[in-house]
């Protein structure tokens, strides 16, 4: 019997760990490359398992000017190795956002990435405006919302609708701004641009893929909203794609690379594709310390790759 | 190759640093067909065994990689350090998981959810339906434990009263009835012109779990009475720890995670019956 | 030990069979409602392992005016549940097809639908041109190809430049035109318009999406083209999701279901989602046979759905 | 739930009605580590027993759904109706494959591809390297029920000669040699001056499988004197069976499929070693 998995190779998350193999995105430094991705990590919920404070970055739940309700339920159907949501960005607003789960994720030591939702530019607009005076490290725009600015369409997949957008937000703050895009593109190089051009600190990708399940026995969608979006493990070489072409067009730009990760090889996987870090979503549906876990067998898979492991701490990439 | 489950104790391990565990592995005792695609699932779990609390779920995971996300269940026993569930064959997931066989390994999170309240002394009237039967055989059993309380189960079957074997052991009385013969309400209705829903002065308070019908009638059914009703909510689930909201319910308050803010809301909650 | 699971419930598919459950597809009547995918189907491979006369239709390999030779090898890598592939169209042109494979498969019985390639509109119009009079039963045009007359994008991906194809293709024929779409756009629905406002008398969708896998080993990507199209069960929630949205849009429209069949069940889904028929591409990738016993699986699970399968044999969808 | 496997006898249906034998379930009898990482699995499998050829491959499919792809593996021998490969563990897929264990069952589809012609009567020299030996040694075993025709094995190794046991079963003469040594090319010229590569008055034909840099410097070592090659090539796959035309190789004849067209290639198709 051959035993080489590494989930045979006991990592003890629990144990006090010395992070060997930092990364810098848009000039601020992750303890480690790996961060939870939006709408998969609630303080208040994963607090009971792990110390948040040992991610490399913790990305929070979208947030609005007012509180969300989100969709009706079901709101969630499951896929051959993935997971379709339709949340609808269900949030208790940015002020709530401010006074509560900010603070407390601050006192508990973590680098936080306040992801900012709208459902037109103003909305984003009145979220950055409150967010860039406050304790958050860098702001993470998320562009696949349905917009009404812009017919309907979700910013991320108009060029120009987000350069417009990102004219508006990039004076309000000096904190990082990262760009979050939507997969569901002809070609995810061409907003990606604009974001850079329009002032995009960093990009990071992919947020979830369009889909769908019904149920056979009544021929009916299994979710309310009726589509939703793919994430998890199926969505892993979409991911990837995404990544390698963006930084093939971008060499400079910091992208965090999102998509499928459920182990420290996929994480890896993308950080060879040009990724700067990672952030891991729907794994810690699955189990609630994926992300720790992920980080600590990148943080040993980096040790017997001290080139790479080097071009990360210096802000830099594999390719 | 997602497997997530180790094979050292990262219960122990989580314990120690503090911690709730993880998603961890854990081995069959006992299965058991109950009726008709109907299976009660043992393991052997000494954390859950000894916090979880009725109306709490544990999520269970297939091995199959296809099926990533958590299948809910309620608690429905705890003896020793041994858990039971008892589940209807109904999709893939729960078909995968009725072929597992003693000995065999399952992968678990738990308990999760907020259960019922029973720290008030009363006559707890357990309304079941269906597979909500499973955690109210778990709420007689915690119930029986107390000498101030007492337990009557009025649970409704499709056809086979597969669970009064097991509530039969806790509950003080045990009533049932199955489709071909009315719904619980009717039994409701029979009972207390029988009056067999009185314990002595104790103070009446159901407690629910079904099907979403049966529960507003039951809801309604306690309104008229004025009696307090607590109800366990279904609802597909994303992690069943709170942290991806993919399992709301509308309430008063808006919409509320049933895998954190519940399973159990208040009838006020819900805004039920009034 | 409950023994549910389909693949219990035994199904000799070498006994010979009367199927009950017929559908239309643009007038053209299918056995059943399940075909082979482009790719994914080469007679004198499957032959010896089952009568293909006995599937609803088999659609043959992208066909091109002059034998291509594709692209370089290692020419797949494996996802999360998917495969990716980058055969880059490799075929003996359309003259051998005309001279081997339709006249073979004819003789055998087999509903076929030629698959079309072209690099720009002429490689297209030449094949469309020598299939006019041949024996194939519907034509299948295979727009995601990188198309030089387009700039390198593929037609599918731009509604103009579809149109202007279709446009070309349409009086060069009477045999049904399906049209086949690439899920690597922003809103399938929109190169689905331009194609039946052009003359296409039906569609499928969806062919590969865009993917891409590392080796974390070398940091290098597996295949040769680095990126492939991902298929398999992975992209099931995406292609009911592409059907379903057409579906809408076009209420009358004979669509083609394609993507991660591989069951009945599966299969079945997509005819609740509004296709007409589907095709089975990667599961004959890992079972030869998994197209027929897909299509004798589905003929079973219609038996308690008179609805459903009086609608597919007149030509019908559910919704 | 993309189990392939049904659990009746599908070889015997497709036979039956005059085909071939689809993917289907087959029992593990052996499993032995020969060496660090690599493995000699057996199973039971009558119909590829009895009519796979050298150079001919199995299809292996992981019972994890991430990896739906197959694992194609030379066979390396067969006893009775047992057939057995020996693999290097290098991937998530093998890794799986190697922790099988007597009992358990495994997805097949095979015999594949197009295996060495032995119809001539000849010394054929089997010049293997690393993972490349397995199919050799079954070329050696059927070389020895034809006593018109010699085998000579020269392998070589990386460190560990494990495959030696086996192929001293069969071969007439076994040279071998490993990376510490030097190379097969160097134990292909120390053996030829030793006149050990001659087999009486019989003409030689090499048969080769190994690295690609290893097989071309064979290639170019036997145009040299003039011996016939056949050389065993290996691509990722889709399908095994010529379907998707997922795994060319470039020779004369352009691009043809490994699975099907080869995985044995003469070395004029390749074009190598003129
Ligand atoms: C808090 C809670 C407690 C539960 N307790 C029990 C119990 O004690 N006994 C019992 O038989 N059932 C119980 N259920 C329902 C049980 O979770 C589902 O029947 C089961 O998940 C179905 O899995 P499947 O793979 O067979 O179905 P599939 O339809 O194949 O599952 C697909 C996905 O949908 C989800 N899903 C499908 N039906 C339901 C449902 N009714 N509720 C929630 N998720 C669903 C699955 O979890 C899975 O993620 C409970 C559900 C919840 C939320
Ligand atoms: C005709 C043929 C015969 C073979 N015979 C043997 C043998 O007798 N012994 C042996 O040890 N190996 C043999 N191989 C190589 C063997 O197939 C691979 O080592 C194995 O598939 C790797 O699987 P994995 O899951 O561990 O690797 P992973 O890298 O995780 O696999 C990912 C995918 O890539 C494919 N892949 C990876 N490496 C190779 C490779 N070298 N060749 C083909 N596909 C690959 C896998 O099949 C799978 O589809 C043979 C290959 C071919 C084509
Ligand atoms: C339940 C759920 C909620 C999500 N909510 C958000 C969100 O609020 N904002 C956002 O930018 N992305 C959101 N996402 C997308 C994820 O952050 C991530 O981009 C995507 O799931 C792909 O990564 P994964 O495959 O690791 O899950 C959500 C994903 C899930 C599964
Ligand atoms: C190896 C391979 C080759 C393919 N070649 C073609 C092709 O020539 N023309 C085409 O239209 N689609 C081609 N496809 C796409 C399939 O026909 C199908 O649309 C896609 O694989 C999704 O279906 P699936 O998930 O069932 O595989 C190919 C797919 C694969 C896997
Ligand atoms: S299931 Fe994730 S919050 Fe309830
Ligand atoms: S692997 Fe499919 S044709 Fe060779």
């Amino acid at each position: 019997m051959i035993d080489s998995n590494q989930n045979d190779n006991h990592i003890n998350i629990y144990e006090p760990h010395e992070w060997k193999h930092s990364t810098k995105v848009a000039g601020v430094e992750w303890k480690n490359p790996v961060g939870t991705a939006s709408g998969t990590f609630q303080y208040a919920a994963v607090r009971w398992f792990y110390d948040v404070s040992q991610l490399g970055a913790v990305s929070t739940k979208g947030c609005s000017p007012v509180p969300w309700e989100g969709n009706p339920s079901p709101r969630t159907a499951e896929g051959p190795a993935s997971n379709l949501n339709a949340v609808g960005l269900q949030n208790p607003g940015v002020d709530h956002y401010l006074e509560d789960d900010l603070p407390k994720l601050k006192k508990a030591g973590a680098l936080v990435v306040a992801n900012v939702a709208g459902h037109c530019d103003d909305d984003y607009m009145q979220v950055v405006a409150k967010l860039a005076d406050s304790d958050a490290d860098m702001l993470e725009i998320n562009v696949s919302c349905p917009n009404v600015t812009h017919g309907g369409m979700s910013v991320g997949t108009d060029p120009v609708a987000l350069s417009s957008l990102m004219d508006k937000l990039r004076p309000m703050t000096d904190k990082p701004i990262i760009v979050k895009l939507t997969p569901n593109v002809t070609d995810i190089t061409v907003p990606a641009r604009a974001a850079v051009e329009h002032g995009a600190d960093a990009l990071s990708m992919i947020n979830t893929v369009l889909g769908m399940r019904l149920n056979i026995r009544t021929g009916e969608p299994i979710i309310a909203n009726k589509t939703g979006g793919v994430s998890g493990p199926a969505v892993l070489p979409i991911g990837i794609a995404a990544v390698y072409r963006t930084r093939t067009v971008l060499p400079d730009i910091p992208i965090i690379g999102i998509g499928g990760i459920d182990s420290g090889e996929k994480a890896l996987e993308y950080l060879y594709a040009g990724a700067n870090a990672v952030e891991v979503g729907a794994a810690a549906l699955f189990d609630p310390v994926a992300p720790l876990r992920i980080a600590r067998e990148l943080d040993d898979l980096l040790d017997s790759r001290p080139e790479l492991a080097a071009k990360l701490a210096a802000g830099n990439t594999w390719r | 190759m997602t497997t997530f489950t180790p094979t050292y104790d990262v219960v122990a391990e989580a314990q120690a640093a503090g911690y709730f565990p993880p998603r961890h592995s854990v081995e069959i005792t006992g299965v058991r067909e109950l009726t008709d695609r109907v299976m009660r699932l043992t393991f052997r779990d000494p954390f859950i065994a000894s916090h979880a609390k009725p109306a709490q779920f544990v999520n269970l995971f297939t091995h199959d990689d296809f099926m990533l996300m958590p299948r809910p269940f309620g608690v429905s026993e705890v003896e020793g350090d041994e858990v039971s569930v008892i589940f209807a064959v109904i999709g893939h997931g729960t078909e995968q998981l009725a072929r597992l066989e003693p000995g065999d390994t399952v992968d678990v999170l738990g308990p999760l959810g907020r259960g019922f309240n029973l720290k008030e002394d009363a006559n707890y009237i357990l309304v079941g339906g269906g597979l909500g039967v499973p955690p109210l055989i778990y709420a007689a059993q915690k119930l029986a434990e107390n000498d101030a309380s007492f337990a009557t189960a009025v649970f409704g079957y499709r056809n086979d009263h597969f669970a009064e074997e097991y509530v039969s052991r806790y509950a003080d009385w045990s009533w049932s009835i199955d489709d071909a013969e009315g719904n619980v309400v009717d039994l409701l209705n029979k009972l207390e012109q029988g009056d067999d829903l009185k314990a002595y002065d104790r103070k009446p308070v159901i407690l629910s779990c079904g099907p979403l019908p049966m529960m507003k009638a039951v809801a309604a059914w306690s309104a008229e009475r004025d009696i307090p009703a607590q109800l366990s909510m279904e609802q597909r689930m994303g992690c069943g720890y709170g942290t991806c909201v993919l399992c709301t319910v509308d309430t008063v308050d808006g919409r509320l995670k049933v895998c954190s803010g519940g399973p159990v809301f208040t009838r006020e909650q819900l805004g039920w019956g009034e």
